[in-house]
């Protein structure tokens, strides 16, 4: 082992950044979808339960490299005529904000599912108190509905962002130096593919544990207020 | 598109998309039993029986398939004495390293959904149990669990349809599952278009088809009639 | 119009769950001041009415008029009538209180903070006139002790008078309460009486579902007693106690000296 | 002078590698510079994915490619090529203790890998197809670690890379086996369809650095051997 | 040994959640045939005192007998006494039923088989024998046609006599009701007193939380008044009834004739 990695270090830790930033921005988009979509899924609307299904199914259904591909390079014509009808045709989607679409559009076609679950879950007498007391609607689930849910849902996500992180390697394709293709290119450069995976696989572990202790706190936080049997 | 091809090598795609169903259904269940006991040790309130699951947990979580799939596919074969175990037949063989790799994988992430899941069960309909002289497993088993499948259930369905799409790193260990068979096919026919086309195609299929299976499932559980008056 | 529009009226409500017929056309009025109770056995559909009044269950027919204006309602899925305007349908519901039998207190927050939760969302108070008034309303059920303990730390009866407290604090024209009493002592069941006259002395109108019979007599200016969806007997307590009318009533009435 | 995009791999060594320093380097590089100042330009170098690397010059992310890309009908279809400024080879590489005949008795049930989408591939199935079982692996490294634990009698791949990693460590039990088995793969710079200026100028600039030697000096940094 | 042995016996139980200590020193004993109503004021204690019995909660401190077998209890976290035991508190809990004040029925089975479920698992019924004897409870406390429907689609009322089914349909020794007939209606508590006094004359012994005095003077054998986590008065029911010794109890009882 080299402890100094060959003078990769710098590299894998810029990739390491790379992957947070990709990540929390990738969450953020695929939260604020996942919940529409598992309102949409929910709803007395059959349009809107159709239109969550949709989403959910096709977006599950085509792997995600595929999405990437397909924002990145099939947003090129689209963005451009876009540029050119706003007069600004240097109008570009930037590999970043490519990757961020597409990984949030997939973490938010999951977190859909497990934010039903959790939806679900909760007593439809917590609802029914703030709608006789004439909360409305958006309060009900900002105040009363989202705070619970949180507590079932927190597992299931937490597993999703563990995907998400790892798939942000899938983003290299377009380009961007997250710490899997950092880690590639030390290895074709030095050829210890197992020094530069164990390094990968420890900052994904201590990724890992930033989020989990996240994820902990979250978790603590919204089990306030429940008791857990003795029995 | 050149639509005679996509039917010339739909045989082939056949093939892989058998070898995809069959790696994810044996490691979604495997992984489902495996994962019972640890996220059931996951939720206990002794540390001392968390900890174990917690580390595997915490690793198999926090690392990417892909290396796994590479430790145990190249990494264990570094190893002269592995190489001179009994397990080496097995180990040599990349169908058996994907099997195990894959369902430690998905074990990690099945054992959290279901943590999650049993913590969410109103403690009132433990407490029930209890009271009626049921014994921890026995509740556990009979009505904790069955509570909690309801709860993790589209949880559970999400890793499902997660595998599927992973199953196709199997195809970096020589293995020829539906991506695997797609970019041979590619590499003979010079025709990516049509073939990833086609494949995603069948992978789409197969999520359709276990969406509206995991669907009646919860219908047949009755899912979404649980909500307390 | 020499008559007062009355507070609430219902008209003809009809509710089935499936194949089961739950109610088959209830009509009752209730002015200002007016205490009503609801008696009849479980099962009766009395939960059942109560809920379809403030539409959180849907009837199939029927009319429902609050002061005066009628509840609009236009058909849904499967027959069910469902309101058609959301914003009429969550003014009224800030003009009618409901207490859950079976409390529904929200879980992750603490008592005080169920209590001040509609007042401050819905009526607009600040968060100190919010407490002001929810510290008021703990201390008249008892349970000024326990602010800031979150309702799964309750006993029973804490968490019934929270949730009576939570309905209170929006200060409704109309109160719908779903056995308010049932997990109250004497003494606490006493001081709810209390409670609910001094609300009929300021003209507040209540509706109340509740198996103590003593209780009812005590308190109502009006009994309604159902059976299996109907009314099967309507008056003042001392005729429906001392002199119902129906068999069905009479048994009933009778069960109660034990 | 004008500004250029030179687009690469970066995972291709020594053709086209990165260093610690985060900067592109190798032999592709180097003919790619030499190339520019010929037709002084200003260049600069960016990476892509292998998978991604000819839609992202269609996408005008780069202006053309000095990834080391084989000239072939298909990539035809999608985008021009310069004339070739080296060829490649095949060769098969093996344990030194393993007598490896290339004849297709001897070579009956070997197991030999190769890398997915090249030419070694396509010539091994259409040589031996029936006679041996090819595994396809996505990068060479992970054929030659396969190829360490025993579960390949052989790897065919690129000369030159076969090459460099039998001179490293990992490589130092195993040798080439016979001769190169196809000696001709011709690699060019490849452009978005249409874009003929810059290819005659790109090809009137690899004839100049032909001639004036600047191609050998750069040839001997990397190879013991000529490459052109 | 002339005295027989008591079918439950607690000495001096003690139980607190953080600061609030909720039992302060609670004895008792019950013979076989022994219908015990714990009375008191919401947060007394009551619920505490009879969860903890089949250690539902942990105590702080106190023995706990049933018929002579002393609980096993050893020291856990934050000095809780927790079962030693295992084998025995599951065997222990076949013996002593308990109907919960919230019911906690399990939402994913019908009402058939939430009462079938543990006496199948536990006692080893086979599945016919258990549905046969659950029908019979069922059409006992007047919900058999109810016995396909899911909880949730019950009233409260209903749901209350599922749960006490649920508990009956395991024969236990000991029963312990927290507020049985909170959600009842007076013909309803009166089949369940029928259904109590039935239970005594066969020997079984319960413990019973109830805020219905009427009810409590005429099923019990034995009334404890609570207060503050000790035993304020106890006593038959004529004497706590009609001669309270205690100022607390003289209060709480002459509140019940409104
Ligand atoms: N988990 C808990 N954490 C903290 N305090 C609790 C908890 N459970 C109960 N308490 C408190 O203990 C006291 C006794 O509660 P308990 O439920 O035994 O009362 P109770 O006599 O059954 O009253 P009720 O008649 O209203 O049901 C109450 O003041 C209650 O607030
Ligand atoms: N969601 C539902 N689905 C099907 N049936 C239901 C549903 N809710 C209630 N019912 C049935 O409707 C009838 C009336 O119920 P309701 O809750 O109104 O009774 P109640 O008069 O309030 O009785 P209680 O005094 O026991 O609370 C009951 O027979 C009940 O089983
Ligand atoms: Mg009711
Ligand atoms: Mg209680």
């Amino acid at each position: 082992m080299n402890f100094e990695l060959y003078g990769f270090g710098p590299a894998l830790l810029a990739g390491a950044w790379m992957t947070i930033k990709l990540a929390l921005c990738s969450l953020a988009l695929g939260l604020v979808l996942g919940l529409a979509g598992a309102l949409a899924k929910t709803s007395p609307y059959r349009v809107l339960r159709w239109l969550g299904d949709a989403y959910s199914t096709m977006v599950r259904g085509v792997p995600e490299l595929l999405w990437v591909l397909l924002i990145y390079y099939g947003s090129v014509s689209f963005v451009r005529e876009l540029g050119e009808a706003i007069g600004y045709p240097e109008l570009e989607l930037s590999a970043f904000s490519a990757g961020v679409i597409a990984l949030g559009l997939c973490f938010g076609a999951y977190a859909t599912e497990v934010f039903r679950g959790a939806l679900l879950a909760i007593p439809r007498g917590h609802r029914e108190a703030g709608l006789a007391l004439g909360l409305s609607r958006p309060r009900i689930l900002f105040r009363l509905v989202l705070p619970q849910m949180w507590r079932i849902a927190i597992p299931g996500l937490g597993n999703l962002f563990m995907i998400l992180m790892k798939d942000t390697a899938l983003v290299s394709v377009v380009g961007l130096n997250e710490v899997m293709r950092s880690a590639q290119v030390a290895v074709t450069s030095t050829k210890q593919p197992f020094t530069f995976f164990m390094v990968a696989a420890c900052i994904y572990l201590s990724l890992t544990v930033l989020s989990m202790l996240a994820l902990h706190f979250f978790e603590k936080r919204a089990n306030r207020g429940f008791v857990r049997s003795a029995a | 598109m050149k639509w005679d091809v996509i039917v010339k090598w739909l045989p082939k795609l056949l093939e892989g998309a058998y070898l995809t169903l069959e790696l994810v259904a044996i490691s979604v269940v495997v992984g489902l039993l495996v994962a019972i006991p640890l996220g059931m040790a996951r939720a206990s309130r002794h540390w001392y029986v968390r900890a174990l699951p917690f580390s595997y947990i915490f690793f198999f979580r926090g690392t990417p398939l892909l290396l796994q799939l590479f430790l145990v596919y190249y990494g264990l074969a570094q190893f002269d004495a592995v190489r001179e175990s009994v397990f080496w037949p097995y180990l040599r063989d990349p169908y058996w390293c994907a099997l195990l790799a894959m369902t430690m994988h998905t074990a990690a992430y099945i054992a959290e959904i279901i943590r999650g899941a049993i913590q969410a069960v109103p403690p009132g309909e433990v407490e029930a149990a209890r009271a009626l002289g049921m014994s921890r497993g026995q509740t556990m088993w009979h009505i904790t669990l069955p509570r909690a499948a309801r709860i993790g259930l589209p949880a559970y369905s999400n890793e499902v349809i997660l595998m599927l799409k992973a199953s196709s790193l199997a195809s970096t260990i020589t293995l020829l599952e539906l991506t695997g068979m797609a970019r041979t096919i590619i590499a003979r026919t010079y025709l990516p278009v049509e073939i990833f086309f086609a494949a995603g195609l069948f992978y789409l299929v197969m999520t359709f088809v276990l969406v509206q299976f995991f669907r009646w499932l919860e219908r047949k559980l009755r899912v979404d009639a649980l909500q307390g008056r | 119009m020499a008559e007062a529009i009355p507070a609430l009226e219902i008209r003809d409500l009809h509710k089935r769950y499936g194949e089961l017929e739950v109610l088959k056309g209830i009509s009752l009025t209730a002015n200002d001041g007016d205490v009503i109770s609801i008696l009849g056995s479980s099962g009766s559909g009395k939960s059942t009415f109560l809920r379809c009044i403030n539409l959180l269950e849907n009837p199939h027919c029927g009319q429902i008029f609050f002061s005066g204006e009628e509840l609009q309602l236009q058909a849904g899925r499967d027959g069910q009538l469902v309101a058609s305007s959301n914003e009429q349908i969550n003014r009224l519901r800030t003009q009618v209180g409901f207490v859950f039998q079976n409390f529904n207190l929200w879980p992750h927050m603490t008592v005080l903070d169920n209590i001040i939760e509609a007042p401050r969302r819905v009526l607009g108070l600040s968060k100190d006139e919010a407490i002001a008034s929810a510290e008021q309303l703990l201390a008249k059920v008892g349970i000024a002790d326990k602010r800031h303990v979150y309702p799964n730390q309750l006993s029973g009866g804490q968490q019934q008078r929270a949730a009576i407290a939570r309905t209170l604090a929006m200060q409704p024209k109309v109160i719908l309460f779903d056995e308010p009493t049932s997990a109250l002592d004497p003494e606490m069941v006493q001081e709810v009486l209390g409670v609910i006259r001094a609300l009929a002395e300021e003209g507040r109108t209540m509706l109340l579902v509740t198996h103590e019979m003593s209780f009812a007599r005590q308190v109502s200016s009006e009994i309604v007693f159902l059976h299996q969806g109907v009314v099967e007997e309507q008056g003042t307590p001392d005729q429906v106690f001392n002199n119902p009318q129906s068999e069905r009533c009479k048994q009933f009435m009778s069960s109660h000296n034990y | 002078a004008d500004k250029l995009k030179i687009g690469t791999e970066g995972a291709y060594p020594p053709f086209n590698l990165i260093d610690s320093s985060g900067a592109v380097v190798g032999f592709d590089i180097d003919i790619a510079q030499a190339l520019c100042d010929k037709m002084e330009a200003e260049c600069t170098v960016v990476t892509s994915d292998w998978d991604g690397i000819i839609p992202a010059l269609n996408a005008k992310k780069f202006d053309f490619l000095a990834a080391s890309m084989s000239i072939t009908d298909e990539r035809l279809q999608a985008v021009d090529f310069t004339d070739p400024y080296y060829t490649n080879g095949l060769q098969f590489i093996a344990p030194k203790s393993s007598d490896f005949q290339l004849d297709k008795k001897s070579m009956k049930g070997k197991v030999i890998g190769a890398q997915r989408a090249t030419i070694a591939g396509h010539w091994l199935e259409d040589n031996f197809g029936n006679d041996i079982s090819i595994k396809f692996y996505d990068t060479n490294e992970n054929a030659y670690l396969d190829l360490e634990s025993g579960r390949l009698d052989g790897v065919l791949a690129d000369k030159f890379v076969n090459w460099e990693w039998l001179n490293s460590d990992a490589g130092a039990n195993f040798e080439f086996k016979g001769e190169p088995v196809f000696d001709n793969d011709k690699i060019g710079i490849a452009l978005r369809k249409g874009d003929d200026q810059l290819r005659e100028r790109l090809n009137t600039a690899l004839k100049e650095i032909v001639e004036d030697g600047t191609y050998k000096t750069i040839n001997d940094k990397y190879f013991p051997f000529n490459v052109y």
